[in-house]
């Protein structure tokens, strides 16, 4: 294993620190804590965004802390749930009296540590709802299991949830759209590579030089299967056609479109994927009003990539597009 | 069973992860993420190092619960954390325990577990060993036979196809791993018998 | 060799239109070239800026086309300098009547490429004006060589200068602050694995497990010395002080620094790298004005990263700081 | 020399290219960015595709030079196809050129590669192939002792240090390797000598 840090039990702590000296007109850290918060808070009465998760998925969860996303980040160790009582901390400075949103990845220890947070918060009189987003195609729906995983899509909730608190709504106004967005958010990735774990020094998994996983979370685990490499194109439709049934589209929808890195792959093969999913849209008469390419959900240095599509309509739209100011996602600039 | 043997079951239990940390990580990078032996390493080193007696093992219970909740993470540490906690609601605030009283709180804390969790026998998690072994100790099963036994359950784990936690995104390629979550159950057990003896 | 592709020979067309496509707001393919050009052009009668290269160093060049930035970016293929034509497609598209300027890397290649662009140029009538950028301390300077290679630092001279080319500067004064911005700016890299140019399929050195080269370029060759594996404090203050002797910084100086990923090192380990920056810079008691922390200049999937300083005055924090809407780079969003 | 031959050299050197196009590649790899056989094969390629004879070298020689600008790229397409397009000024206007006139526009194209490129025998660019074989033409040496000669001067490179191209930033890490594009310019002096004979 070969990674740029000092030490590994270090890594979050220090990340954590660094991202604070590095925007400091962004984002602060809440002392003896693993939570980014803004360095301005919003104005008081709004209501208050918090997200988080294991670490390894920059810029998410610390990366989108900002105007009109998220107020606080909660990081646990890498691919590691935050612990409840970090958890709490994010609710405490993302509250402002309106109350707390806590957007939650679907992952059991994800929802069971942000769910004993919520307790402890409610036992302090503030008040919490919270989404689980499980935008993840791959993984069978089921109400007898652990159901699907959240991923990617899950930087729309922070969006469209963010920007509308940012406008004053309330804690159910808020909860609902995004809910909404939930609702009409689906995802899939695939792996060209694995990604090492700092605490564990080897892969999680293998792969010869013309496999992939398809279907991977974004914790390094395996994906639901192995297959041959095959091109961008074949790739992307594939999927897409996979997130087109899963969100029942029947005949030409409004969508915006997530071209998402794991974290390893660049930009230039990125770009070659965002091609395809316009192709793809054409081809199929959808309008697709927004694509978003880059790096939103990682899972350390994994190449590869997942793609997401968000079916909006008029209102969703108007909220994907107000403007966000964080380290890692700015849109709005007025030109003079 | 004294507080000073209750502590002592976490030092042991602490010294078996340890021992078995690379065979948990292994278990769960096969069908999870690789850090179940990191993560309870790292929280039951912890508890050894912050947990002091306090002359009442509902105290001290309750302190290793919020010890593990705030330090493990993941499924694992909520799941500890929580059923210790609410069976430290179970225990006498006194230094000593006897059968009846351990056996309420075990059954409380996994009555915990299971809510939280959402997890029954079968789902291939470590419930396929809190289960069985807290209903055979209550049917009257000696220490040392469930402490055999949970090793058994652990490995039964090997054949299921995973329902709950992270196993469960893998569907049937989940089949031919044992739970890792299944197999630090039964150090905990292991430890356990260790320590009460019989 | 694994990549996200269709076919080797069509990658850089492909990204291209996957650039146009994820970002009509921003940029436009000039149809049948290499080049992309803001989608709205700047106001006619301004300064027109214009960079490029080979391909892999996304999102440089294509990535800072907008607002406050570039003008047109020629792309070459991967790591192959762009053909005079394709550099006079640029210029053609960035002239509106004020004249352009080339902001040029400094590789043999890529300069005496836009050169014969720009004598093409001038032969047609377009004032044409160009900087050559060497930050990179890696390398010996000296008149009797190439000299020094230019690398991320680059990136500040589209920031400074384009935002001064937006205010209606002249062709004069744009290329005079550029050339202060290049001789106020140093930079060094270090890769931790190679990457592979798709058109050779392997990499282009190997790297044991305990291994790094320092003082690479932005083009997979090897740098100037391979080293163990050392802590990522260690790496930074060592790069640091060598960017300190070189700006010959002799007291407290304002400094803006950039924290650069090569490709394939994940934002996790860059912010690890980002508080060292900033702890060195407390240390020497600099006043680090403002930090960029991200990937700006890349090596396709290299993994890595380089460091670098920029010695700001008042008036370089002001444009510096300036707002600028691309798609990589964007900065200054008003908040309500 | 004829049109006709002229069209053939760069067919033949396009041929040898390829075939070493690897090796171009990894000697390029090794002080340099492993891209000249793949650059000097993509413009070559496009050259024996698209040029056709015009009745005139210096047409076709100002074409093959406009194609090499436009599809080799690197330092090696503007250093080619610039010195091809200011070489064609010295020739004339016409099917056939003499010896003399030949001369004269090899040495105007390799004037051209020093004034753009700047580098001069010894800095372990193709210029330690281009100047002696040029100036072992001038003082009446047969193109064959040349083209077996062109080698040797390309191999002699790999026990210099770079002082100009990309080779440069490797310092005194560039001795031990050949310079891609000396090779690449000793398969040209092959190619010629294949086409034209004595
Ligand atoms: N819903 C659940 N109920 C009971 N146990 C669970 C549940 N989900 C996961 N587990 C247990 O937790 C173990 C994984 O723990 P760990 O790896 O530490 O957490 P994470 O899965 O968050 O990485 C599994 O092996 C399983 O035994
Ligand atoms: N300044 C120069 N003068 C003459 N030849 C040069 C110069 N710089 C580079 N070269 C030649 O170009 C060759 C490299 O070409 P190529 O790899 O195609 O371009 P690039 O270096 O841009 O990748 C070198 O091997 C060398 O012979
Ligand atoms: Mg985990
Ligand atoms: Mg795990
Ligand atoms: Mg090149
Ligand atoms: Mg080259």
């Amino acid at each position: 294993m070969k990674k740029m840090i000092n030490r590994v039990e270090a890594i979050v702590d220090e990340a954590l620190d660094g991202m604070a000296l590095a925007f400091p007109a962004y984002v602060r850290r809440v002392p003896g804590t693993h939570v980014l918060t803004r360095a301005t808070p919003k104005r008081s009465g709004r209501v208050g965004l918090v997200s988080g998760g294991g670490s390894g998925h920059e810029p998410a969860h610390g990366g989108y802390v900002g105007y009109g996303m998220l107020d606080a980040a909660v990081a646990g160790e890498v691919f590691t749930s935050p612990t409840p009582d970090q958890v709490l901390e994010g609710i405490r400075a993302a509250n402002s009296g309106a109350g707390v949103l806590l957007v939650i990845k679907n992952y059991t220890g994800d929802v069971m540590n942000f769910d004993i947070a919520r307790e402890l918060a409610e036992s302090e009189g503030i008040m919490v709802d919270s989404v689980t987003v499980n935008d993840d195609v791959a993984v069978e729906d089921s109400l007898y299991t652990t159901g699907r995983r959240g991923i990617a899509g899950t930087v729309y909730v922070h969006k469209i949830a963010g920007s509308l608190a940012e406008r004053g709504a309330s804690l159910s106004e808020v909860k609902a759209v995004a809910e909404l967005v939930i609702s009409r958010t689906r995802s899939m990735g695939f792996a060209l590579t694995p990604c090492t774990v700092p605490a564990n020094g080897s892969p999680t998994f293998t792969l010869e030089e013309n496999e992939l996983e398809m279907g991977i979370g974004i914790h390094g685990e395996p994906g639901i299967r192995r297959e041959s490499v095959r091109p961008a194109d074949d790739l992307a439709r594939f999927i897409l056609d996979r997130l087109s049934q899963d969100l029942e589209l029947k005949g030409p929808t409004r969508l915006a479109a997530l071209v998402n890195s794991m974290g390893g792959t660049p930009m230039l093969e990125l770009a070659i994927l965002a091609r395809t999913v316009a192709h793809w849209c054409d081809d199929a008469g959808h309008d697709l009003r927004r694509m978003w390419v880059g790096e939103y959900m990682t899972s350390l240095e994994m190449q590869g990539a997942s793609l997401t599509l968000l079916h909006v309509d008029e209102r969703l739209e108007d909220l994907l597009d107000a403007p966000a100011d964080t380290p890692a996602f700015r849109q709005g600039v007025s030109h003079d | 069973m004294t507080e000073a043997a209750f502590l002592d079951l976490w030092h042991r239990f602490h010294e078996k992860v340890v021992a078995n940390q690379e065979v948990l990580n292994q278990l769960d990078a096969a069908i999870g993420d690789g850090d179940h032996g990191t993560n309870m390493g790292r929280g039951l080193g912890r508890v050894v190092a912050d947990v002091n007696p306090a002359g009442s093992l509902r105290s001290s219970c309750r302190a290793v619960g919020m010890k593990l909740l705030s330090t493990v993470g993941g499924a694992s540490g909520a799941l500890w954390g929580s059923a210790l906690v609410s069976a430290s609601g179970a225990l006498p605030d006194a230094p000593e325990v006897n059968r009846e009283m351990a056996l309420a709180a075990l059954n409380q804390g996994v009555g915990q577990m299971k809510a939280r969790g959402k997890a029954d026998v079968g789902d291939k998690t470590m419930m396929d060993v809190w289960i069985p072994a807290v209903n055979a100790l209550a049917s009257g099963r000696s220490l040392r036979e469930v402490a055999v036994q949970a090793r058994t359950w652990a490995d039964s784990t090997q054949s299921l196809e995973a329902r709950r936690g992270r196993a469960a995104y893998l569907g049937s390629r989940s089949i031919g791993h044992v739970d890792p979550g299944s197999l630090s159950t039964a150090l905990w057990w292991e430890a356990l018998f260790e320590v009460v003896g019989s």
